[in-house]
C-alpha cells in the first residue's frame, strides 16, 4: 500500500487549490453567510474549467478520472469551503446514476453532467438515517411509470439541484428514479452553515415516468445504493477531514501569533499538546480517508468497511478540533468577524450528514460481528 | 453532613415562593420584550427589578434600604434555586447588579450611591463593566486605557473589547490608567463614565451564533470627558477594587453554572426519548450512555458545588470553588455536543425563532454548543483556572 | 443539602485513620502481595477495637452509627488499602442480613457480627452482573430447608469468610441464605490484587436449613436484595474513590519532588493541567460519593439512583488515575519494589467488583428511561 | 497512490514464505523454552538466527556476508509483516540485532566486529545497551558513569538503569564519560564489557506485571576493568553514535508498533463475542462501540505508518513517523483498558500460566493495559513525543 500522492496527483491537487482560490474566496462564504451572495458562478465556472467531466467515464462523454481524483477535489472543496453543486452533482448523483442505474439512463443523465448541463443531488435519508434499511419512502407502480410517497430528510442542496436521485422501497426492494427537483414538493431548512443548503424533501404521490427510473424496485439495488454511498461517504469524510485540517492549520498559527503574558501562547506546553493531539487526530482521519478513497479507486473488497472506518475518524476527529480549535483562539474566534467559525460550522455539517462518527461506528460493529444479533438484521 | 435544610431555611423558601407567585412577570410579558443584550432593561424588567427591591428580594442578603432582609448564604442558595426553577431571571443586567452597584456601594461617595447604584437596584439604569482591552485579555494590569486628570474633569482615551452590553449600557465602570509611571496594578483607578458623552464610539462584536443579537463590543473612547467627582474612591485605587468587584458574591458565582448545567440537563432529558427512538439499537445505547455522563456531571457540580459551599460557610476555604468555573462549563459544553450528536441532522437546523426571555435565544442544540465556548473563554478560560488550579490549590510551582 | 464533615464525623475519621496506619500498614500490603503475610491480625485487632459493632444496630448488640459513619471506614480503607474481613462483613454481609433478613435470624448473625464472632460476604453475581436480575442459581424446596444450585462469581474473601449471604431464584422469587462457606464448593481465583482476595463459588445442591434462610423465594425479596446491594455498591465506590485519591496524592508529590531537566516536573504546564484533571476527577467522584453515602443514611429516595452515580464516577475517576498516575509516575511507578502499584491495583479491582462504570451507567440510563424498551424488563 | 505492492514484492514474500515454511521454529519448541528477557537466547533462537543469517534473511536490507540479501525498504516491510503473521520472533535479543550490532558494523573495529558483532549475527552472543542512569533519564547527555583510561585499559564507575536484558546479556554497549572537562555532549564514549567482567553487579528491577521475569535491571559498576581496544570508535565520539544507533532501522521502527496493535486487535476480535454475549444489551452496544474505536485506531495506525513510510521511500521527510511512536503505543493502551472492562471479573484473573514463547506472558488483558505503560514511558515518553512533534514538526516555540 503506497498512501502518498504521485506527482500527477500532486500536481491535480495543486491545480484544484490554485483554482478555487480564485473562483472560490473566503469572501463569497462570508457573503453567502451574510444574505449577499450566492454559489452559482462557482458552478458555472466549474463548468467552464471541464470539472463536471472530471470523474464522468469516458464512455458518457467524461474525462474517466477514477476515484483518487474525485477525493482530491473533494479534500480541496472542504480545504477552501468552496460552496456550490460540486460535491453534490460528483460525489453524489453521479455515482447514484453510474452505479444503480441501466445503460440508457445512465447515458442520459451522465452524459448531462459531463457536459455540465445538469446538477444534481440524492435524496436517501429518512429519520436522519443514511443507510438503505432506513428507506421507507414507497415506489408503487402506476400507469406511466412509478409513483413515489413518503418523506426524504437533509437533502443536500434539495433546494437548488436540477436532479435529485430518490431512492424508495417497492413491493421487491430498493428502487432509485431520477426526478427533477420542480417536480418534488421541497421544504428548504435554515440550518447553521448556509453554505450546505439542506432542504426535506414531501413525496407526495409524484410519478416518475419510465425513463428516468435508474433501476425498479429489486432486491439487487440494495447494493448499488451502498456502492453509491459508500462514494458519497468518503468524499464527505476527506472533505471533513480537510476542513478539520484548515482549522488546525489555523489554530497552530494563531498560537504562534498570538501573545499573552510576554510570550506566544504557542509555546506554552498544555497548549503545545493539545496542538499535537490535534495534528494526530487529524492525521488519523486524513490516512483513513486515503486509505478509504484507495479502496473505492481500486474497488476493493474492504471499501465499505473502509468508507466507515474513514466517516467515524472524520467525525472523531472534527470532535475534537472544532472544539479545541475554537477553545484556543479564545475570544476572536467567538466573532462572527472572524472567518474561523465558516469552518468550524462546516466540519459540524460534515460529521452529521451521511452518517455521523456513532452510525458509523455501528456500521463497523456490525461488519465486525460485535452488535447485537438483532441488530445484523435491523 | 445531611441532605435537608433547617426548617427556618424551608420557612424562608416557602415566604418567598409566595411572593414569587404573587409578583412575578408572566411568561407572555418575558417572551413579548425580550431583553436584547445583559445591559439591556425591557419594560418588564424595569418593573420586576423595582418590585423586589420593595420587599427586600432582589439581594437578600442585603440590609432592606439596599433591597435586601439580612439573609444568610444558605437563604440567598435557596432563593436564587427558586428563582432559575422558575424560569425568571434575577435581573437582565447581570454586572450591573452583581458587580458594579456593589462595588460603588463599598466605594462610591453618597453622590455617587444616589446617582449610580440606587438607580440600578431601582432597576432604573443598567451599567456595563469596562474592563477587558485588546492587547491586555484577561491581564488587567496591562490596561492601557488612560484618564488624564485635568482640573475638574478626567479625559479619556483608549479601547476596550469584550465589553458586555456596552451597546445598550447607560453608564460605565471603567478601569483606566491614571499614574503611567507607577508599577503596573498601581496605576489604575476607576471612573463612571455616562455612556451619551461625546467621543464614546460603540462597536459591537456579534457572535458566532445569533449575529443579529450583539451582547459583546469594543469601546473607543476619544478625548472623553469625565466629571472629576466620577472618580470612584480613591485615585490609583482600582487593582483593590477590581479584586473586590470580581469577589463580590463569590460564595455563589458556581451556583449559576450548576442552575445552568441543570437547566440544560432538563431539558435535554425531556427531548432525549423521542429523539432516542429514532436511532437503531446500537447508536442509541451509545448516545443514552452519552447522556448518562452529562447527567452525572450535572449532579456531581451540584455535589462540589454544595461541597464547598459548607466549607465557605463554616468559614474554611473551599478548592471545590476553584473548580467550579471549569468544571461547569466545560461539562455544558460537553452535554450540548452530545446533544447536538443525539438529534442528528435535526441538529444543523438554527434555532432563532424560538427566542426566550432572557434574548439569548439558543435553542438548538448546535447553537448552545458553540455558545458555550462564551463560558469555556471568558472571565478566565479553562486553561487559566487550570493553572489557578494547579498553583493555588494543588501548589505546583509556576512554570 | 450539606456535605461537609460535622466535627464528629471528622474526629471519627482521624480515628480510623490512626487505628488503620498502626494496623495495617503498607508494609502488610506488600507482604500480602509477596506471599510472606495474610490479613488475620487486622481483623482480630478490628474486633478488639469493636469495630464490627460499629454500624451493627442497637438493638442487635451494635452500637447503632449509620451509614455515613461506614462509609467514612470505608474511605479509610480505601485509602490506606488495608485488607481484612471488615469490608465484605460490614457492608457485604450485614446489610444483606439486616435488609433481607426475619427477625430471628437477623438477631442471629447481627449480634454474632456485632460481637466479632463471625467474617461474612455476599455471593449475588452471576456472568459478571451484581444485580437481582441476573441470579439464575436455583432455591428449591427440600426435606429440612431449601437446596442452592448453581454457581456464584466472584465472590470477595469467598474463599475465608466464615459465612456467605447466597442469593438464589425459587419459583416466587428470589430468596436469600445463609451459607457456611466449609460446605460451599469453592474455588479461589488468583487475581492481580491478592488484598482483595475473590473466588468463584459452585452451589452443587448444598441444603439450607430454614434457620438459616434469610428470606424464602418471594417477590418482595428483590427489593431487599437491591437495598443490600446499593450499600455494598456506595461503600465500594467511596473506598476506590479514596484509592484513587491517595494515587493522585503520590502522583501529585512526585511531581514537585522529581527533578528533570532542571526542574520539578511538575512545573510543566502539560502536567500541571493532567494533574488538575485529576484532581477534578477525584473531585467528581468523591462529591458523589458523599452525596450517595447521605441518601442511604437518610434512606431519601434517590438512594439507589444515587449509588449507581457514585459508583460510576469512581469508575471513571479510577480510568483516568490510574492512567495518568503510572504515566507520569515514569519507570520508578513500573517497578515492583514502588509502593504504588498496590493503589493501582485495588482502583482497578474497585470499579470490576460490583459493576463497572459503564454497568451503572446503564443502570443509569434505564432509571432515566433513556435506554431502549427492551431494556426496562430485561 | 495504490493499495497493492509490484509484483517484483510479491515474489520477494512469496520467496520468503517458502523458505520460512521449511525453517521456521516450531511453536512447540518456541513455547518449551521461552526466552526469559529480551537478551536470553534459548537454543531453538539461537538456531533459528543462525538459520536466518545463513539464508540471508536475518536483515533482509544488509549484504550477503552479513546475513541479508541487499533487499529494499519496501521488501524489508512485507518479511518483517511475515514473521510477525507467522507469530515468529525476529530476534530474542532485539537491541542487540537492532542497535548493537549495527553500531558495531557502522564504528568499530575488525576485530570489535569479529568478537562481538558477528556473534549477534549468528545468534552465538546477546547484548544490552547502557544508556539511562538513575540521574539523567531519558537525558543521555546528562550522564555520569566514568571510563577513565589508564594504559591499556579503561576503569569504570557508576550505575546504569532501567537496563533491558541486563540480566542475561553475555556484553554490554555502554555509554560512558570520558572527558568531564568537555561540554555535556562532547565527554561521551562507547566502549564493550562483557557482563563477567569483576565488578559488575546487575539488580533486576521486577516490573508491577510477572515480577518474576525481570526484564530491566539496575548495572552497577565499580572499578571495572575494559581493555583499551574495547573503545567504540574515536574518544569522546559517544553522542555521534547515540544519534547513530538510535537510528538504525529508524524508517521501521513504527512498524513494530502497529504488527503489536493489529496482533492485540485480532486477539481481541477473537476474544470479544463471547465476552459481549455476558452483556446486556445496553452494555453490550456500549462496549463494541469501544472495540469499534480501538480498531479504527488500529486500520489508522498501519495507514498512517504506510503514509510516513511512502515519504520516507520518496526520500522525504515524514511527519507522521514523529506521530507513530506515542500513536501506537497509547491506541495499544486504550485497546488493552478496554479489553480489560469488556471481560468484566475475568479480567481480574492473573495470566501468567499461559507464557508465551516471547516470555512476556501477558495473556490476561489487565496485566497486558498495566505492561502497555513500558510502551508509554520508555524509550521517550508520551509527552516527550508530544513535545518533539509540536516543536519539530509543527515548528512551535520551546517552553
Amino acid at each position: 500500500m503506497d498512501l502518498e500522492f504521485t506527482d500527477e496527483e500532486a500536481e491535480l491537487r495543486d491545480n484544484v487549490r490554485d483554482v478555487l482560490a480564485g473562483i472560490a474566496p473566503t469572501s463569497l462564504v462570508r457573503a453567502i453567510y451574510e444574505g449577499t451572495g450566492d454559489d452559482t458562478a462557482v458552478w458555472e465556472q466549474m463548468v467552464q474549467l471541464d470539472w463536471p467531466a472530471l470523474t464522468v467515464p469516458e464512455a458518457h462523454g467524461g474525462l474517466g478520472y477514477g476515484f483518487l481524483a474525485q477525493a482530491i477535489v473533494a479534500e480541496q472543496l472542504g480545504l477552501s469551503l468552496a460552496p456550490g453543486a460540486y460535491l453534490t452533482t460528483a460525489t453524489q448523483f453521479a455515482p447514484a446514476v453510474r452505479e444503480i442505474g441501466g445503460d440508457e439512463v445512465r447515458e442520459r443523465f451522465l452524459a448531462a453532467v459531463a457536459a455540465g448541463r445538469i446538477t444534481g443531488t440524492l435524496a436517501l435519508a429518512e429519520g436522519g438515517r443514511w443507510t438503505p434499511e432506513a428507506v421507507q419512502a414507497t415506489a408503487t407502480p402506476v400507469d406511466g411509470g412509478w409513483r413515489l410517497d413518503g418523506r426524504k430528510d437533509s437533502v443536500l442542496r434539495g433546494d437548488t439541484a436540477d436532479e435529485v436521485v430518490v431512492v424508495a422501497r417497492g413491493g421487491a426492494g430498493l428502487g432509485a428514479f431520477v426526478v427533477p427537483r420542480g417536480e418534488l414538493e421541497v421544504h428548504p431548512r435554515q440550518v447553521i452553515d448556509p453554505t450546505m443548503a439542506v432542504a426535506d424533501v414531501v413525496l407526495d404521490g409524484v410519478v416518475v415516468p419510465a425513463d428516468r427510473v435508474l433501476a425498479e424496485p429489486g432486491p439487487q439495488v440494495e447494493e448499488a445504493v451502498r456502492r453509491a454511498l459508500d462514494e458519497a461517504v468518503v468524499a464527505l469524510a476527506v472533505a471533513t477531514t480537510a476542513t478539520c485540517r484548515r482549522i488546525f492549520d489555523m489554530t497552530l498559527e494563531y498560537a504562534k501569533e498570538r501573545e499573552q503574558y510576554g510570550r506566544p501562547i504557542g509555546s506554552f506546553q498544555a497548549l503545545k499538546h493539545r496542538l499535537a493531539e490535534m495534528y494526530l487526530a487529524v492525521e488519523r482521519a486524513s490516512s483513513l480517508g486515503w486509505f478509504a478513497a484507495l479502496t473505492i479507486a481500486e474497488d476493493d473488497p474492504r471499501r465499505h468497511e473502509a468508507a466507515s472506518l474513514a466517516k467515524a475518524a472524520a467525525g472523531e476527529c472534527q470532535r475534537l478540533v472544532v472544539g479545541d480549535g475554537l477553545q484556543l483562539h479564545g475570544g476572536i474566534g467567538f466573532t462572527w468577524e472572524h472567518d474561523l467559525h465558516f469552518w468550524l460550522k462546516r466540519a459540524k455539517v460534515g460529521d452529521v450528514l451521511f452518517g455521523n462518527a456513532v452510525a458509523h461506528r455501528a456500521e463497523l460493529a456490525r461488519t465486525l460481528g460485535l452488535a447485537a444479533t438483532e441488530e445484523v438484521f435491523a | 453532613m445531611k441532605l435537608t435544610f433547617d426548617d427556618s431555611v424551608e420557612a424562608f423558601r416557602r415566604e418567598f415562593l409566595d411572593w414569587l407567585a404573587d409578583n412575578r412577570p408572566t411568561d407572555a410579558e418575558m417572551a413579548a420584550d425580550p431583553a436584547l443584550s445583559s445591559a439591556h432593561l425591557p419594560a418588564w424588567a424595569k418593573a420586576w427589578t423595582r418590585r423586589m427591591f420593595d420587599a427586600g428580594w432582589l439581594v437578600p442578603s442585603w440590609p432592606k434600604e439596599l433591597g435586601g432582609r439580612d439573609a444568610g448564604p444558605v437563604e440567598t442558595l435557596v432563593y436564587l434555586e427558586e428563582l432559575t426553577k422558575a424560569h425568571i431571571p434575577r435581573t437582565t443586567n447581570p454586572q450591573g447588579l452583581g458587580i458594579v452597584a456593589p462595588s460603588i456601594l463599598d466605594y462610591g461617595s453618597p453622590e455617587q450611591i444616589e446617582r449610580y447604584a440606587m438607580p440600578i437596584l431601582r432597576g432604573e439604569r443598567a451599567a456595563c463593566l469596562g474592563m477587558s482591552e485588546p492587547g491586555a485579555g484577561s491581564d488587567l494590569a496591562a490596561l492601557s486605557t488612560r484618564a488624564v486628570l485635568d482640573g475638574d474633569h478626567f479625559v479619556v482615551n483608549g479601547q476596550k473589547v469584550w465589553t458586555s452590553g456596552a451597546n445598550y449600557a447607560e453608564f460605565c465602570f471603567l478601569f483606566c490608567r491614571t499614574d503611567p509611571s507607577a508599577p503596573k496594578h498601581k496605576g489604575i483607578s476607576v471612573v463612571l463614565v455616562d455612556m451619551d458623552t461625546p467621543g464614546i464610539t460603540v462597536r459591537p462584536l456579534p457572535e458566532i451564533v445569533h449575529p443579529d443579537k450583539p451582547d459583546l463590543n469594543e469601546v473607543f473612547f476619544t478625548d472623553v470627558v469625565v466629571p472629576a467627582e466620577n472618580l470612584v474612591g480613591q485615585m490609583n485605587n482600582g487593582w483593590a477594587m477590581a479584586n473586590g468587584s470580581l469577589a463580590h458574591e463569590r460564595g455563589m458565582v458556581w451556583l449559576n453554572g450548576v442552575l445552568m448545567l441543570e437547566e440544560s440537563m432538563v431539558k435535554l432529558l425531556a427531548e432525549a426519548p423521542e429523539a432516542l427512538d429514532r436511532l437503531p439499537a446500537q447508536e442509541r445505547a451509545v448516545a443514552a450512555d452519552q447522556l448518562v455522563t452529562s447527567y452525572i456531571d450535572s449532579v456531581a457540580a451540584r455535589c462540589l458545588g454544595y461541597r464547598g459551599f459548607a466549607k465557605l460557610v463554616r468559614g474554611g476555604s473551599a478548592p471545590e470553588q476553584a473548580l467550579m468555573k471549569a468544571f461547569s462549563s466545560e461539562a455544558g459544553q460537553r452535554m450540548a455536543m452530545r446533544a447536538a450528536e443525539l438529534m442528528g441532522d435535526r441538529s444543523l437546523d438554527l434555532g432563532h425563532d424560538q427566542a426566550v426571555a432572557m434574548g439569548m435565544g439558543i435553542t438548538s442544540w448546535m447553537e448552545r454548543y458553540f455558545g458555550t465556548f462564551g463560558g469555556t473563554i471568558s472571565a478566565g478560560s479553562s486553561e487559566i483556572q487550570r493553572n489557578i488550579i494547579a498553583e493555588k490549590v494543588l501548589g505546583l510551582p509556576r512554570s
